[in-house]
């Protein structure tokens, strides 16, 4: 019971950071309809330039804000130099961009920071408190706490304020919106910087974790799009659960199945959810409606 | 649905064209054309150059760069061109790599750092009769009058030590974790038969994927198998982060490694974590006289420190370049790889490199070494003299 | 669609909701329809604009016997990839124009034909059976994505396209014992078909050359075909697939299916051009640039995802080693191409005409007529 | 061009009662030799001119494809104007992207109501108020077009997409108004609902009116929505081929036989009988 109670405990942990990253992924979507494929370089750039202001000498806490900053930058220059020609277009030509960009932002890494592996300290402590056989690390409750915070203030944004009613409009209706004073076009933006700056905090948070290397971002573009699906595309609840449930649920395989296999199990049970339940776990009546 | 006629008229089109191949004739490509002059010759490094294992290619290049500078840039008056092919650390673009560069007739290949891509590439050296200098460890790299010579122990060498070693303190049920790269299954292979054949049980022996950002599953399945020992296989970061995530998770038993867990970068992931792990490997920077005045001199020369693959790739730059020097005027693939086979060179990690003849190190070196206040320190010497 | 939010509506206001619904529905059909013939009749690849067979025949020929004395080294191994991508993209381009799925699976349906060849190719079992086994193999695993996906939109198709590929590559790298793992598996014998050496390039090339204007001649007949012109409709406006019903849906399969013939065709010539094969070789990189081959050649016709290939294959294999700086070039230029040339390459020409009449215009002094939606 | 003088049905005269949207600043809309059309197509819109003051209702009647729709959405700036300009007061809004023709008072309220259809009524409204900005002003806007539309009030928390044809309607032209607009733009609003729903967007309308809106309302149904009207356009093709009080628009033949269609042969460019008064506007 208690090695269960650990894979759990230890996969609401690492599956925070997948849910900020498809939560990001998400508000892209849900503004624009685009898949936002360099999501997980931007997190990458995000925390490379966490390392770098950390290295000349800021608070980890400081660098980490500098690296929400550039993944916010990074997510703005993307939308506005690449992506708004394509909203018009169909959705592969929009995904195939993001490609595109993805590429880009891995080579600039690899020229500015090289490929060799990098390395940032953790914000807290990572030796574990011990509750009952369970281990948790204060370093996991920063993770999670902030994972909390940030999409709960993102899901109020999203769901009360002005902005955040003009995008969940503009993604029903982007003809409509004008007709009330909303310019699609800055919201676009909008929604893209702050998907980045989601992006560069998952990076600066994750990283401690895994490390830095430039091509890491493919793997986390992957798993914030596989959180955001199984969620719900366009839902930001949705997304923080997929994202727990995805690493619970590799967890729990590689612990009773087979750990060669753990992500086969974990997208076989997306896969099913998604037979089940068309919009995914949390995705709205829109999700089924909308044809792209 | 498609026609019938449609499927016959394709079929006709596939027969015809056979036919026009056929009339045709084929004529066949000269293959390995002369080394050319006998003053310039071409060494081939095959490594990654792009890709996560980009700093394989840097340190490939760096170490050309310093033992060229060590033994003069024109072993034998053969002044050197390198062509470089791009391995990625992918075994079918180190085939790629390879066709491209060897098209192009080198006297001898410097073989990427990635064993998986060293094994796609056997075939392609054997066709073209040319030899390499390899750093893998991974057993299968070499063979009886193979193409290829190893400037560092296999592991098959090292792992039959490296569990006598486990055994001898006392584990007796064991977790082993590692990569699906081609390095980490060989390694492990060797591991665990050496381990079994010490009476160490392998109660766990899972795989995590390269890319994998969470190891936590694969260490509770650690935890609930109730080891008293780990294994951690895994590539600098990974090496790290699985010693770091298991600590974490308190995993509270003795942790072994592989040679990675001994680099920079893995103390850097790890920090502190990793003092106490022990890593069987061929090169610690404080372990001898050579050791420390290469580490200075690397160190000084590329501003940062020396790891096990940097040395290696050294070693492999030396024996190319002294079996350059050694062949003479007409210095082909051929007559290239009979010196590299004979080769007797100064190493960093050994006294002296010369190969047996399957091509692996005489006397090949095995150091158990520890993390202690930011510093690898040597615990114990298995093998090789200093 | 409506339907669905029809059904949500309150009772009491469902008589005064019905009739514009229905009558909106009735609207949409017949705007979708008149788009969907507009699309057909409009498009180049309509079976009167096929060249005829004899054309064909001869251009293979010329290309059989010309091309392997022009082109030798490196340069033909990577014509021949470019071969081997262009077959796996049209097949692609099946999926994606005629089935309406963007799959980011297309690689590794690949490997499976792939994996299939390499291991049962041997003493027993000869070249030309293991190639059909191939194809064979990759139309069954591609047929899996069309019947998941005829059930999910399109965006979700895309994770499911995902989960089979990221499936097949643990599968690959976890089945260490049938499949070499990581370090990847050898030929375990030469290749030869018809008296053709294909461990040799040129005979190779010659080989993959008659094997991809097969692939071509196949992929234009099922687009000239009846369910090729239903599909094609299908893929403007989904409506019609509704309309249709069942037999699109079939349809649609069919063509995953035929996709995945030609992929694992492709996967299966891989092992025979490297006599070697790893999962690496397989990954989501190479099915995003399969990808780009499609979308890039614009039109759906075989011909231009050929010519794509070629371009992206030679690009990629030129700029995306040693240097990050050619890395960064590629994805530049990738991103260049998608944003200013919306129709791929096929519509590059009309592109340069628009440019070039625009500035005509321009020095003309006469305004053009830009208003319009902003 | 100042507005004509208005042929103001007797009794209509209005007492300025404090409602949603209070157009104080008395400006109507001018617009003046538009030309329009669709991207990359032929203008649809030719040399139209009109003017709606403050307070008047002016229904533009017109056949399916007259230019209707197109007309609205060039004064909201959805299309571009190719030629001519339109006008708030002495605030020129041709040539303004529609977000911005839209904060400075102009309301479209679109064909097919076009409600948000995933968002609940009470975003639908605040919505409409985007470009008020401030969350109080929002909220205060959001009480008095409640007060406005009473029928609204049950239905708020509810997904807009569940509300039936008429209500759909309802909120489109609630929601128009939680923008303050000094202009209301209603594309067909009676188009597809019951006669008792019909009667009552009219009344909504007459009540704009008394608001001191000025409301350009385009219709198809003529005969119900002549009556509310205090003048009357006729277009066909583009152009404006009749208009006049409603009134005398009401009692006109000419109105019934271009409602239901031109005779055949005769086109655009040839004098219509009315075609010395429609220049007027």
């Amino acid at each position: 019971m208690s090695t269960f109670i650990q894979a759990v405990v230890a996969g609401i942990a690492a599956g925070a950071v997948y849910g900020l990253l498809g939560a990001g992924f998400s508000l892209a979507y849900k503004t624009t309809g685009i898949i936002n494929f360099a999501h997980g370089d931007i997190a990458m750039l995000g925390a490379y330039v966490t390392f770098s202001v950390f290295g000349w000498g800021a608070p980890l806490f400081v660098a980490a804000l500098a690296g929400v900053v550039a993944g916010g930058l990074a997510g703005a220059v993307m939308e506005r130099g690449v992506l708004r020609p394509l909203y018009k277009r169909p959705l592969v030509a929009g995904i195939l961009a993001t490609v595109g960009v993805s590429v880009v932002l891995q080579s600039v890494i690899q020229l500015v920071w090289g490929s060799l592996p990098l390395t940032l300290p953790s914000l807290a402590s990572s030796t574990p408190w011990r509750i009952g056989s369970v281990a948790f690390s204060p370093a996991q409750a920063v993770l999670l706490a902030v994972t909390i915070i940030v999409s709960t203030a993102l899901i109020f944004a999203v769901d009360r304020t002005r902005v955040g009613r003009g995008m969940r409009a503009c993604a029903q209706d982007s003809g409509v919106v004008v007709l009330f004073g909303i310019s699609p076009e800055r919201l676009y933006l909008t929604a893209f910087a702050i998907a980045g700056m989601l992006a560069g905090l998952a990076g600066a948070l994750i990283t401690p974790t895994i490390g830095l290397t430039p091509s890491r971002g493919v793997s986390l573009s992957v798993l914030g799009f596989a959180a955001a699906v199984l969620g719900g595309l366009g839902s930001v609840t949705g997304a923080i659960v997929g994202g727990i449930a995805i690493a619970v649920l590799r967890n729990l395989a590689s612990v009773y199945v087979s750990a060669g296999y753990a992500d086969a199990v974990a997208y076989l049970a997306i896969v099913l959810v998604l037979l089940v339940r068309v919009r995914g776990l949390l995705g709205d009546d829109l999700e089924t409606v909308r044809s792209v | 649905m498609v026609s019938h006629i449609k499927w016959a008229g394709a079929a006709m089109v596939g027969a015809a064209a056979l036919a026009a191949v056929g009339c045709g004739g084929s004529d066949k490509t000269s293959s390995a054309s002369d080394a050319g002059s006998a003053n310039a010759v071409k060494v081939a490094i095959v490594q990654p150059y792009s890709g996560d294992s980009a700093y394989y290619g840097e340190y490939a290049d760096q170490a050309f760069k310093l033992a060229m500078e060590e033994l003069g840039s024109t072993p034998g008056g053969h002044a050197i061109t390198f062509v470089r092919g791009d391995s990625k650390c992918v075994p079918t673009a180190a085939v790629q790599a390879g066709n491209q560069v060897l098209a192009q007739s080198p006297v001898a290949v410097m073989a990427p750092a990635c064993s998986g891509d060293t094994l796609a590439l056997k075939p392609l050296l054997k066709a073209r009769n040319v030899s390499a200098c390899s750093i893998n460890l991974h057993p299968e790299i070499t063979e009886a009058n193979g193409k290829i010579v190893r400037a560092a122990p296999s592991d098959a060498f090292t792992n039959e030590l490296f569990a006598k070693y486990i055994a001898d303190k006392g584990v007796k049920k064991i977790g082993i974790l590692h990569d699906t790269s081609g390095y980490g299954q060989g390694n492990v292979d060797t591991l665990v038969s050496s381990l079994e054949k010490n009476g160490v049980k392998v109660a766990v022996n899972a795989t995590y994927d390269f890319a994998d950002t969470d190891y936590s599953g694969q260490i509770v399945k650690l935890k609930k198998a109730k080891v008293d020992a780990a294994y951690f296989e895994g590539y600098d970061l990974a090496a790290g982060n699985l010693v770091k995530q298991a600590k974490q998770l308190q995993l509270d038993v003795p942790y072994y490694a592989n040679t990675n867990a001994g680099n920079d970068t893995a103390e850097k992931a790890a920090g502190k974590s990793l003092d106490g792990v022990l890593f069987a490997t061929a090169f610690l920077a404080d372990s001898s006289d050579a050791t420390r005045k290469f580490t200075a001199t690397w160190q000084q020369k590329f501003n940062q420190a020396p790891n096990s693959d940097s040395v290696d790739l050294y070693q492999c730059a030396v024996v190319i370049l002294k079996a350059i020097e050694a062949t003479g005027k007409n210095a082909t693939g051929a007559t290239v790889g009979e010196q590299m086979a004979k080769v007797s060179a100064p190493g960093v990690t050994v006294g002296t490199m010369a190969f047996d003849a399957s091509g692996d190190l005489n006397d090949p070196p095995v150091l158990i070494g520890t993390w202690k206040d930011g510093k690898a320190v040597l615990v114990d010497r298995l093998s090789g003299a200093e | 669609m409506p339907a669905t939010g029809s059904s949500q509506r309150s009772e009491e206001a469902a008589a005064p909701a019905a009739a514009p619904l229905a009558e909106e529905h009735a609207a949409r059909h017949a705007r979708a329809a008149r788009r969907g013939l507009a699309t057909i009749l409009g498009d180049r690849g309509v079976p009167g604009r096929q060249r005829p067979l004899l054309t064909r025949l001869i251009a293979v020929a010329l290309l059989v016997q010309v091309v392997p004395g022009l082109v030798s080294g490196p340069n033909l191994l990577t014509l021949n990839l470019a071969c081997v991508y262009a077959m796996a993209a049209i097949g692609l381009s099946i999926v994606f124009s005629l089935g309406g799925f963007v799959s980011v699976a297309q690689a590794a349906v690949m490997a499976v034909g792939g994996y299939i060849l390499i291991l049962l190719f041997g003493p027993t079992v000869g070249f030309p059976v293991a190639l059909l086994l191939a194809g064979l193999g990759g139309a069954l695993v591609s047929a899996l994505t069309g019947i998941v996906g005829a059930r999910v939109k399109s965006h979700y198709f895309i994770l499911i396209s995902l989960a089979l590929a990221e499936t097949i590559q643990l599968v690959i790298t976890n089945a260490t014992s049938v499949t070499g793992g990581a370090n990847g598996v050898g030929l375990k014998a030469p290749a030869s078909v018809l008296g053709l050496d294909l461990g040799l390039p040129t005979d190779y090339f010659r080989f993959i050359t008659i094997l991809t204007f097969v692939v071509i001649y196949l992929a234009d007949s099922l687009r000239a075909s009846r369910a090729g012109l239903a599909l094609r409709a299908q893929t403007v406006d989904g409506y019609l697939a509704l309309a249709a019903g069942v037999a699109i849906g079939r349809y649609r399969i069919m063509a995953t299916a035929i996709g995945g013939v030609f992929a694992g065709l492709a996967g299966g010539m891989v092992a025979i051009r490297d006599g070697y094969l790893g999962p690496q070789n397989f990954g989501l990189d190479t099915s995003i640039l399969l990808l780009l081959m499609v979308v890039i050649a614009g039109t759906g016709r075989a011909g231009s995802v050929v010519v794509s290939a070629l371009i992206l294959t030679f690009l990629s294999q030129g700029l995306l080693t040693l240097t990050s700086t050619g890395t960064l070039i590629y994805g530049m230029g990738l991103i260049v191409l998608i944003i200013f040339a919306p129709e791929g390459l096929g519509g590059l020409p009309r592109l340069a005409r628009g440019a070039l009449g625009r500035l005509g215009a321009r020095r003309a002094g006469t305004a053009s007529d830009d208003g319009g939606e902003r | 061009m100042a507005p004509e003088e208005r042929d103001v049905i007797p009794g209509r005269r209005r007492s300025r009662a404090v409602a949603p949207g209070d157009a104080s600043g008395a400006v109507g809309l001018v617009v003046e030799d538009v030309v329009s059309g669709y991207r990359g197509a032929p203008s649809v819109v030719h040399d139209m001119s009109l003017s709606v003051a403050p307070g008047e209702v002016v229904a533009v009647l017109g056949r399916n494809g007259a230019g209707k729709t197109t007309l609205l959405s060039t004064i909201s700036g959805v299309l571009r104007c190719r030629r001519g300009r339109v006008a708030l007061g002495d605030e020129q809004l041709s040539g303004m992207p529609a977000p911005r023709i839209a904060a400075a008072g102009v309301a479209h309220v679109p064909e097919g109501r076009r409600v948000i259809p995933g968002m609940s009524v009470d975003d639908n409204l605040r919505l409409g108020g985007y470009s008020l900005r401030s969350r109080t002003v929002i909220e205060e806007q959001l009480r008095s077009v409640i007060g406005l539309f009473p029928m609204l009030e049950p239905w708020r928390r509810r997904v807009a997409g569940s509300l039936s044809g008429g209500e759909q309607q309802m909120l489109a032209i609630a929601r128009g108004l939680m923008g303050k607009p000094r202009v209301v733009l209603l594309d067909e609003p009676l188009t597809g609902l019951a006669p008792i729903l019909r009667a009552e967007v009219l009344g909504v309308v007459d009540a704009m009116r008394t608001a001191g809106h000025a409301i350009l309302i385009v219709e198809q149904n003529a005969a119900e929505t002549l009556p509310f009207a205090d003048r009357v356009l006729v277009i066909h093709e583009g152009r404006i081929t009749l208009s006049g009080s409603a009134a005398e628009m009401a009692s006109s033949s000419a109105i019934q036989e271009e409602y239901l269609g031109l005779p055949i042969g005769r086109t655009a460019g040839e004098p219509c009988p009315t075609r010395e008064e429609s220049r007027r506007w």
